[in-house]
Parts: structure tokens; C-alpha cells; sequence
């Protein structure tokens, strides 16, 4: 006997989580182009699509953030915080992929140094994800050893039923068990048929590509030349993407007032790297894109025993040349390393 | 809007003649209103969009462009080409909605003391009327709120 | 109607004799719509080559890659009109030698795809002058009209509403054939002119920056339209561009490899209605 | 991960407020400043975390933040000592910042020289042009408690005599019996009094031929000179891992968050700034 929500009761769960003090969120589309967005109706939930353009990070780190605002006075500067907002956030219909970029990134921003703007919203947010039962040609999550019902960073996993009236809810955190409590009078006890999972087949096989990528040979591989010589250098596949987390600090204001901002960056941009003497030491497309899939399957799993990478696929998905993680990996695969 | 509403323009002239032109409106004596912000340049064809924009993000609540009227360039044909550029970017901000009201050129010789000093008065009570740019202003405020997700 | 094989083959001529040393045109994608950029150095790679109505993507920013046409080497690329109306840009802004260029010109009418006679950029010249005076059948987007009947409060409120997506990504920028700076006006920091934060503010100024560089150079080929990846309507201002330069300058980008860019060149007559 | 922090509120990002109480000018272009903390509390954190070959971010609001060693020694904690070269946005506010001016600064970060582990044996530094700075902190702190070491010996080049920085100190270090310094200009950077030797740094350092025995070198400088002098070093008979070098990159946070400093999957900010040419050695070249 597990708990079960019926759809005709996610407009009183919303609102009862909205009267408990949570800002309510979940997939939106607007104009043909879907969101996490803070909803008032669970009318307003498109829980039909496979997952929503844009990525779930941007609610835990905007594309632009205000850290400081600074004050020059009579020789004395003024340096007060923003601080990130306290509210508590409740972000329904979360994709499994999603979920886990969230845990994919909490090691970098809490190693040694703890990056608040990130964690006071992680802190305060409860992830309400529901298992994928359908699939498009670009998902990959399977290929990342995850899975559409993955567990990974959600506080509660709701898998749909056959009938597509209701999840099965399972609570998975303290929050989780929490946020269930707010709405019990809406759930109902039951065992019922839940739809089949989608089919996310397995697109290369990561510990050969792992392999390939650590062999410290095949730093400087034609591979790298070849495959992203098509690159335009955007940061479309990086600001899509559910875990990249590179950013730059920038100063709006003149010397007297001012807001110093965190905002998003992309190892894809030629000037990302650039010294101001000149000197870049990633001065080709190709040696940044090495840079991204390093980062994503070397790099980022040798610090925090992870990938970087939760397979939602966006980085293909939105590529205005048709590359991404997908390609580069088959091909990394079929390679002899 | 309140009756005191006092625009914030933002004046981008030439040194040779709207510069000059203004000299003889101040060593006339002739009143003009005070909201006028004067940047001295050496030509019109030195004005980059740029410098709109950064008025704008800035807080103006008009823009005023003046430089020396066709074939008095000192440059021979700097104002020539301010024009065209002019012509193609007050297109383009109307039609991302930036009032062409608020963006205004001209030009004026250094012998139009009189002109330009009706000019300013006229440009001020123009974006008077219009009130103070509060759509612009409104993002402007908004870069300076916290996060609210 | 022209056949992918012919092309092929082509192709494999041209890398044989040595003509060129590449060839840049289209493959398939990663799904059955998708077409990806080639860079056909090898049979093996001729072999991938796809020529269809799928393939919409202006090719011709790959010839501006740094080195590439340093060698003085020939490159054969597949362009349609607006493609060959952006070298031509190219060309007249000197950022290639166009004799360097072989172009293999192709448009498509539904399904159907053919090939334009000619082979270096000024054989096109009579053909794009053609399309000057008889735009192709091509209905006004409607959105201009409704934008246009807009008061500028409301226009202002639709781009604010559209640009409050924009992530800065810049692949409106990197898409764009006409995009070559090496150094973007808005990564320049010293002065920074305009905002790097992607807040609505920031993003406004960097489209009316982009827009406005492109004015009187756009050809219309809409990479960066297909680029964006919040589906901005960047073409509805790029459109609206193209009809003010011609309008008012009688102004049709790409015309020649010799065409004087319009923002850089004037009339004396030129309109000045706008003037106090 | 995610323990409850709400009530106390650390931004990591805050810079802690400094005073200029001195400038100086170094050569063209390249200035140091000296300065102080404007609150106890961030001058006592600093004064706990600091030690030779940690790096800040210097910044002035408004223009952004830079990054450079702390070229003052971890011997004398009661003021922060930075030199640059006036090159982009921030550095060129640095060099118009004026004594009383206030700017910010972020660390001490990253790791350090374990000149602990240099103690009793004979030090070599190397260096060249503006990378003298890291150097310098090195040199200073072995040299404020000289008797722990045993033969001190600088090289230092620069491409002109104008371009020596610290002319003021490589006096003093040059009429020190306990210091052997030797001084180098590229050929054609010698002005018509100058008394030491011309030449490339690693040339000159193979002249002198210092003994790798019981010897730790610590070498700085433009890619170039780091990439002969190794090899210089190597054929002097230096193990790798007796030879110690600073590196640089281009950083935004200097906490091993925005992403841009990895040479390879080393974290400049974090892992280092400072390498042993053994460790350098395992980089990916084709990153540096």
C-alpha cells in the first residue's frame, strides 16, 4: 500500500502548500516555450511535455545575480549584502534529471568555501519530482547510469499512474515526508497500476569513454579538432544545462554606488580564459569544447565523485549546429583507447 | 505626474557648431531652460549609438543630438553620416518602443544662438509633456532589487 | 531538381583535382529533420553529404574561422541566395577574398531543391538583383503589422516581455555570418558601454546593439533566429532593419562584393524629414 | 550537503575594505601598493590564514576585481603589499587609486610554499621581470628569519634596467653578505652604468651553475623563461620535485567555483597556485 495523489487534487495540494508559506513552481509553457515558473493553479502546470526547455539550476542560481551593493562615502565604503531570498519554494513536476543536477553541484559550491546564494535556496526548496514516462530522441539519462525514475536530489518521487489520473507518491527526505504531511487529507492509501517508464535507451557506454578521456594521450587528440569544428562558440549548450555552474563577477555602477553581480559564464566563449595580457590558454573552439566534456566526465567525477552531467539532453536538444554531449561521447565510445 | 516633473536630457553636440551656437546663446544672455546636460564632442559622426543607450540605462529621460548643419562639417562629412545612422536607430527604437519623442536631433550653427536656445526650451517642454521615461526606469530598478526566486 | 549524388561526385572532383581543400556543406543530423554543417575534406566525408530542403543553415560564417582562407586555398561552400547574398557582405567588408570562394548555389521551393547556375559570387549578381525587385512570395510576418500598429508604450512592454528571457548566450552573435568581431563591442570593458548582465536591462541594450550593427547588412537567413534558444523573434527586428535601409536608402544587402555598406557611405539627398 | 545555515549569513564573496598607505612606482607601467585593513576582524583572518605564495583578489568597485600574489612576506602580516602591471580595467583603477584611496580585497586563497620544508637547506630563486612579486614574498619570509636557511641565491632578469622592479630592495639584497644576487637584462636592455651581467635568465643561470645539493629552487616568470629555466635546472641536476613555481590564470572567484582556472583538472585557486615542477610537469601542456 503506497500513497496516491489524483490529479483532480493537485489544486487543493497546491493550494494548501501555498497557505503552509511555499511559493509554488513547475513546469509552465508560455508561447510554445516552457519554464520552471511560480504558479498560483495547478491548471497552470503543463505536465505533459517531456521536460522543459529551460534547466531547474537557474532557480537556485539565477543567470544574474545582485551579491553586494557597495557605497562610497567621504572615504568610507559601504559594502551591503543581498541576501538570497528566504522563502520557501516547492517546485512540482521536477524531471528525474533535473533533480540530480542539483546534487551534482551542491559538492562545488559547499567544498571549503560555501556559496550561500546557492545553498539558502537549496535549503529552503523542496524538489517534488515525477518519474519520466515519456521520452524523446535526445534523452540520455540512461547513458549516465541514472534513470527516468531516478531518486537523485528529489525529496519526493511521484511515478504516474497507468491511468494518468494520479501518482504514487514516495517520500525520499525529512522535507519530503513534510511536504506530504501538508496535504495528507488529499492523498488517498491504494495500490494502483503505474504507467510503464519511458525507454531511454542507452546511448554509448560511459566507462569506455571515461577511460578514453583519462588516458592523458588523448588530451591533445585530433578527435577534439574534428568534432567541434562546427562549434560557434555560443553558451547556449551551457546556460541550458542543468549542472554547468561557471560564472563571472561584474561590477554595474560607477565608483561611488553600485551592485556587484554573479552572473552566468560559459567556457565556450573565446574570452572566457583570456589573461589581459593576451594570452588564453584555451585560445581554440576546440580546446574549449574539450574543456566542457573534461570538465563534465574527468575533471568534475575526479573531484566529487560525479559526473557533471545528469543526461536531460538540453545541450543537443537546443544546439543551433546539431552537436552535444551525445555525439561526442558515441563517437569518444567507438574510439580505441 | 507630478506638476514639478523636471526632465533629465542628455545632449550629445558637436564642438564646432551646436557647441558654439550654445556659447552665443549663454554670452546673449538668452534664458533657456536648465535641463539640458551638454557632452561636447568633436563631430556628429563621433556620436555611437553606444552613447544613447548609456544615457538611457543612466536615467535620461531625452536625448538630443545636434551638430552643424549639411556641407558646414569641419570634417567635411561627419554630420553626413551621423545622419544615416541617425535615421536607421530612431527606426529601430521605435520600434522596440523607445519613443522617437524622446530622441531628437537637429542642427545648429555656431551663428544660431537664438535657434538653440529655443530648441532646448522647446525639447524640454516636449519630454515635460511626455513625462519622465518610466518604462525605461522601471528596468532600470529592476536591476537593483534582490532576487525574488 | 538536382540529386544529392551529383553533388557528391562533384564534390569529389574538386577535392581531387585540388581545386579546393574543402568543401562546406550539410549532413544529416541527429534527428531525421536535422541537418549538421560538414567540412568535407575526404571521399569518406563527401560520402555524408545531404542536399535537401532540410538544409536552411547559412554556412557562410565557417569561411570568416580564423586560418582558414589564410593559406590562400580555395573552399567550395553551399549557400542559398542569402547565403551568397553574406559573402558578398563579407567580401565588400574585406573580410575574405571571394576568389577564393566556390560557391555552389542551391534554394528550395517546398521539397524541391535547385541548384543556381554560377559558381564564383559575382555570377550571382543579376540573380540577386532579381530577387531585389521581385521579393519572393513571401507574406509580411504578421506580427510586424501588429507590432507596427502598436502605440510605443505597448511595443515596449512586447520587447520587454520577449527579452526577459534572454539568457545571453549569444548564440543570436556566434550564429551570425556578419557577427566577426573579434572582439564584440559588449565584451569590450574598457568603456563598458552596455551592461554584461543578462537582467531585462541588459538584455534590452544588447539587442538594440545587435540589431543596430546589423542594420543595412542583415540578409535575412535567420541563424540567429533558429539559434535562440528562448525563441526571442529576433527576425521581426532584423526584418524591420531591412525594410528602413531600403526604404530609405533604396539600400538591398549583398547586392555585390562590391557594394558600399550603407551605414558607411551617404548621399547628400539623403532624407533628413526627422531633423528640428 | 545541506545542514541548516540560515542564521548566520556568510557571503563569500564580500571583500574586506583596504587602505592605501603606500605607492610606489617600480617601472613603467608597474606599481606596488601597500595596504591596510580597514577592519580588525579581516585583518585577524588574514593574519591566521596567510602564508608565503597565496594569492587575493584586489578589486575597486565599480571596475571589478584582479588577481595577484600578496607580495609581502608571511613574516610581516600587518600589511598586504601588492605589485602589478597596469594592463586592463581593474589594474588600470589600482594604478590611478591614490594613498588614502580605499579598494577591496579577497583571500588570502589558495595554497603556499612549505618554506617549513626549506628549512637548513641552501634557496634558489629565479626570476623574471613582473614575476618577481611571488618571489619576493618567498624571499622575504626566509629572509626575516635568515638563520633557519642556509645559502641564499636570487637571479633575476628583466628585459631593460628599467624593468627591474624593486630596484630599491635588489640594493639592499645585493649589499647583504648572506644574499648572492645576480642581476641579468636581456641583450640591448643594458643601460650605459649597468654593472651585472646581460643575458637570458636560464643562460646566465647556467654560467653560475648554483650546486643542486641540498637545494630548493623557486622559479617565476612569463611562460617562456619558466619553460628554458626548467631546463636549465635539469641540467644543473635538479629534481623535479626540489623545484617550486607559481602559476597563473585568469579567475573570477578564487574558491574553485567559476570554472575558469583548471589547467587540466587542476584548480589553479585551489590546488594551487603554487606547483612543484614535478607536478607541473603531469599538467596537459596544450592548457597552460
Amino acid at each position: 500500500m503506497t500513497r496516491i495523489l489524483f490529479s483532480d487534487k493537485l489544486d487543493n495540494c497546491v493550494t494548501r502548500w501555498q497557505s503552509a508559506g511555499f511559493t509554488v513552481i513547475g513546469p509552465v509553457t508560455k508561447d510554445a516555450f516552457s519554464s520552471y515558473t511560480a504558479v498560483e493553479h495547478a491548471s497552470d502546470f503543463d505536465l505533459g511535455i517531456v521536460l522543459p526547455d529551460r534547466s531547474l539550476k537557474e532557480l537556485f542560481f539565477p543567470q544574474t545575480e545582485p551579491m553586494l551593493r557597495y557605497t562610497l562615502k567621504q572615504q568610507s565604503i559601504n559594502t551591503e549584502d543581498f541576501t538570497p531570498p528566504s522563502g520557501k519554494k516547492l517546485i512540482f513536476g521536477v524531471r528525474p534529471c533535473d533533480a540530480a543536477g542539483l546534487s551534482i553541484d551542491d559538492p562545488l559550491f559547499g567544498w571549503d568555501y560555501k556559496d550561500e546564494y546557492w545553498f539558502q535556496r537549496r535549503n529552503n526548496s523542496v524538489i517534488v519530482t515525477i518519474a519520466c514516462t515519456k521520452a524523446d530522441d535526445f534523452c540520455l539519462c540512461t547513458s549516465l547510469k541514472l534513470a527516468p525514475d531516478s531518486t537523485t536530489g528529489s525529496d519526493i518521487l511521484l511515478r504516474p499512474l497507468e491511468n494518468n489520473n494520479g501518482w504514487h507518491a514516495e517520500e525520499l527526505t525529512d522535507r519530503g515526508r513534510e511536504a506530504l504531511l501538508a496535504i495528507e487529507e488529499f492523498l488517498q492509501e491504494g495500490s494502483e497500476p503505474t504507467a510503464p517508464m519511458a525507454v531511454v535507451p542507452e546511448m554509448f557506454d560511459l566507462d569506455t569513454c571515461v577511460a578514453w578521456l583519462q588516458n592523458p594521450e588523448n588530451f591533445e587528440s585530433k578527435f577534439w579538432k574534428d568534432i567541434s569544428m562546427r562549434c560557434i562558440g555560443c553558451g547556449s549548450c551551457t546556460y541550458l544545462c542543468p549542472t554547468c555552474h561557471c560564472f563571472d563577477i561584474q561590477d554595474e555602477g560607477d565608483t561611488y554606488s553600485g551592485i556587484r553581480r554573479k552572473n552566468w559564464d560559459s567556457c565556450s566563449f573565446a574570452l572566457f580564459t583570456m589573461h589581459t595580457s593576451g594570452h588564453n590558454p584555451r585560445s581554440t573552439q576546440s580546446a574549449r569544447w574539450r574543456q566542457r566534456i573534461m570538465h563534465k566526465f574527468n575533471y568534475f567525477p575526479g573531484k566529487f565523485s560525479v559526473n557533471s552531467c545528469s543526461g536531460c539532453g538540453r545541450c543537443s536538444r537546443q544546439c543551433p549546429v546539431d552537436m552535444g554531449i551525445t555525439e561526442t561521447l558515441q563517437k569518444i565510445s567507438t574510439l580505441h583507447s | 505626474m507630478s506638476e514639478t516633473f523636471e526632465p533629465k536630457i542628455i545632449a550629445f553636440v558637436c564642438t564646432y557648431c551646436t557647441y558654439a551656437g550654445a556659447d552665443l546663446a549663454g554670452t546673449s544672455r538668452l534664458k533657456y531652460a536648465p535641463n539640458v546636460r551638454l557632452i561636447r564632442l568633436p563631430c556628429t559622426g563621433r556620436i555611437s549609438p553606444m552613447f544613447i543607450l548609456k544615457a538611457l540605462q543612466k536615467g535620461a529621460d531625452g536625448i538630443l543630438i545636434s551638430g552643424c548643419h549639411p556641407g558646414d562639417c569641419h570634417f567635411t562629412h561627419g554630420n553626413y553620416h551621423a545622419r544615416r545612422r541617425w535615421m536607421v536607430f530612431r527606426s529601430l527604437l521605435d520600434f522596440m518602443g523607445i519613443s522617437t519623442e524622446r530622441v531628437k536631433f537637429s542642427w545648429i550653427s555656431a551663428a544660431e544662438g537664438g535657434k538653440f536656445a529655443d530648441l532646448i526650451n522647446n525639447v524640454t517642454e516636449d519630454i515635460r509633456k511626455l513625462g519622465p521615461f518610466d518604462q525605461y526606469k522601471e528596468l532600470i530598478r529592476e536591476t537593483e532589487a534582490p532576487a525574488t526566486l | 531538381m538536382i540529386t544529392q549524388e551529383k553533388y557528391r561526385s562533384k564534390v569529389k572532383k574538386l577535392l581531387a583535382d585540388g581545386s579546393v581543400k574543402m568543401v562546406i556543406g550539410y549532413s544529416p543530423g541527429s534527428t531525421a529533420d536535422r541537418r549538421r554543417p560538414l567540412f568535407i575534406r575526404s571521399f569518406e566525408e563527401a560520402d555524408q553529404l545531404v542536399l535537401d530542403s532540410n538544409c536552411i543553415a547559412n554556412l557562410s560564417g565557417y569561411l570568416v574561422t580564423e586560418g582558414l582562407l589564410s593559406d590562400e586555398k580555395r573552399v567550395a561552400i553551399f549557400l542559398r541566395p542569402e547565403g551568397i547574398r553574406s559573402l558578398n557582405i563579407l567580401a565588400a567588408e574585406s573580410q575574405l577574398n571571394v576568389d577564393q570562394i566556390i560557391i555552389f548555389g542551391f534554394d528550395s521551393i517546398g521539397r524541391e531543391v535547385n541548384s543556381l547556375p554560377g559558381e564564383h559570387a559575382d555570377e550571382f549578381s543579376e540573380f540577386i538583383g532579381s530577387i531585389k525587385e521581385n521579393p519572393p512570395e513571401k507574406s509580411r510576418e504578421p506580427l510586424l503589422y501588429q507590432l507596427e500598429q502598436m502605440n510605443p508604450q505597448e511595443r515596449f512592454a512586447f520587447w520587454k516581455e520577449e527579452f526577459s528571457r534572454c539568457i545571453k548566450c549569444y548564440a543570436c552573435r556566434q550564429s551570425c555570418p556578419m557577427c566577426y568581431c573579434r572582439r564584440c563591442v559588449v565584451d569590450s570593458n574598457q568603456p563598458q558601454w552596455v551592461n554584461t548582465s543578462s537582467h531585462t536591462l541588459g538584455n534590452f541594450e544588447w539587442n538594440i546593439v545587435r540589431a543596430f550593427h546589423l542594420a543595412g547588412r542583415c540578409v535575412g537567413c535567420g541563424n540567429c533566429d533558429r539559434s535562440c534558444p528562448v525563441n526571442i523573434p529576433l527576425r521581426l527586428i532584423n526584418a524591420k532593419m531591412s525594410e528602413e535601409v531600403l526604404g530609405s536608402f533604396n539600400h538591398f544587402a549583398g547586392m555585390s562584393t562590391t557594394q558600399e555598406p550603407v551605414l558607411a557611405s551617404f548621399k547628400k539627398e539623403d532624407s533628413e524629414t526627422f531633423i528640428l | 550537503m545541506t545542514e541548516n545555515i540560515q542564521s548566520v549569513h556568510n557571503n563569500i564573496y564580500k571583500p574586506a575594505i583596504m587602505k592605501i598607505v603606500g605607492r610606489h612606482d617600480e617601472a613603467p607601467g608597474v606599481k606596488t601598493l601597500k595596504l591596510e585593513f580597514q577592519d580588525p576582524d579581516d585583518h585577524e583572518q588574514f593574519k591566521n590564514n596567510f602564508r608565503t605564495g597565496m594569492f587575493g583578489l584586489y578589486g575597486v568597485y565599480g571596475e571589478g576585481e584582479s588577481t595577484f600574489c600578496v607580495a609581502s612576506p608571511e613574516t610581516r602580516k600587518e600589511y598586504i603589499e601588492c605589485t602589478f602591471r597596469q594592463s586592463g580595467r581593474v589594474t588600470s583603477a589600482l594604478a590611478d587609486a591614490d594613498i588614502g584611496d580605499l579598494i577591496t580585497f579577497r583571500g588570502p586563497y589558495g595554497n603556499r610554499f612549505p618554506i617549513e620544508n626549506f628549512q637548513g637547506k641552501n634557496l634558489l630563486f629565479v626570476s623574471g621581470g613582473i614575476a618577481l612579486p611571488p618571489t619576493r614574498s618567498v624571499i622575504w619570509s626566509c629572509l626575516d628569519q635568515r638563520e633557519k636557511f642556509g645559502k641564499v641565491t636570487i637571479v633575476y632578469g628583466a628585459r631593460t634596467v628599467a624593468d627591474l622592479v624593486y630596484k630599491h630592495e635588489l640594493e639592499e639584497w645585493q649589499n647583504r653578505a648572506d644574499v648572492d644576487l645576480v642581476l641579468t637584462v636581456d641583450p640591448g636592455g643594458e643601460s650605459p652604468d649597468w654593472k651585472n651581467k646581460v643575458g637570458f635568465v636560464p643562460t646566465v643561470l647556467e654560467d653560475i651553475a648554483p650546486s643542486p645539493e641540498n637545494c630548493i629552487a623557486v622559479i617565476c616568470g612569463p611562460p617562456i623563461m619558466i619553460k628554458f629555466t626548467l631546463i636549465s635546472l635539469k641540467k644543473l641536476g635538479f629534481e623535479e620535485q626540489n623545484v617550486y613555481t607559481t602559476l597563473e590564470n585568469r579567475m573570477k572567484c578564487g574558491v574553485g567555483k567559476c570554472g575558469r582556472c583548471n589547467v587540466g583538472s587542476v584548480y589553479v585557486c585551489k590546488e594551487g597556485p603554487v606547483f612543484t615542477a614535478a607536478e607541473v610537469s603531469c599538467m596537459p601542456a596544450a592548457d597552460l
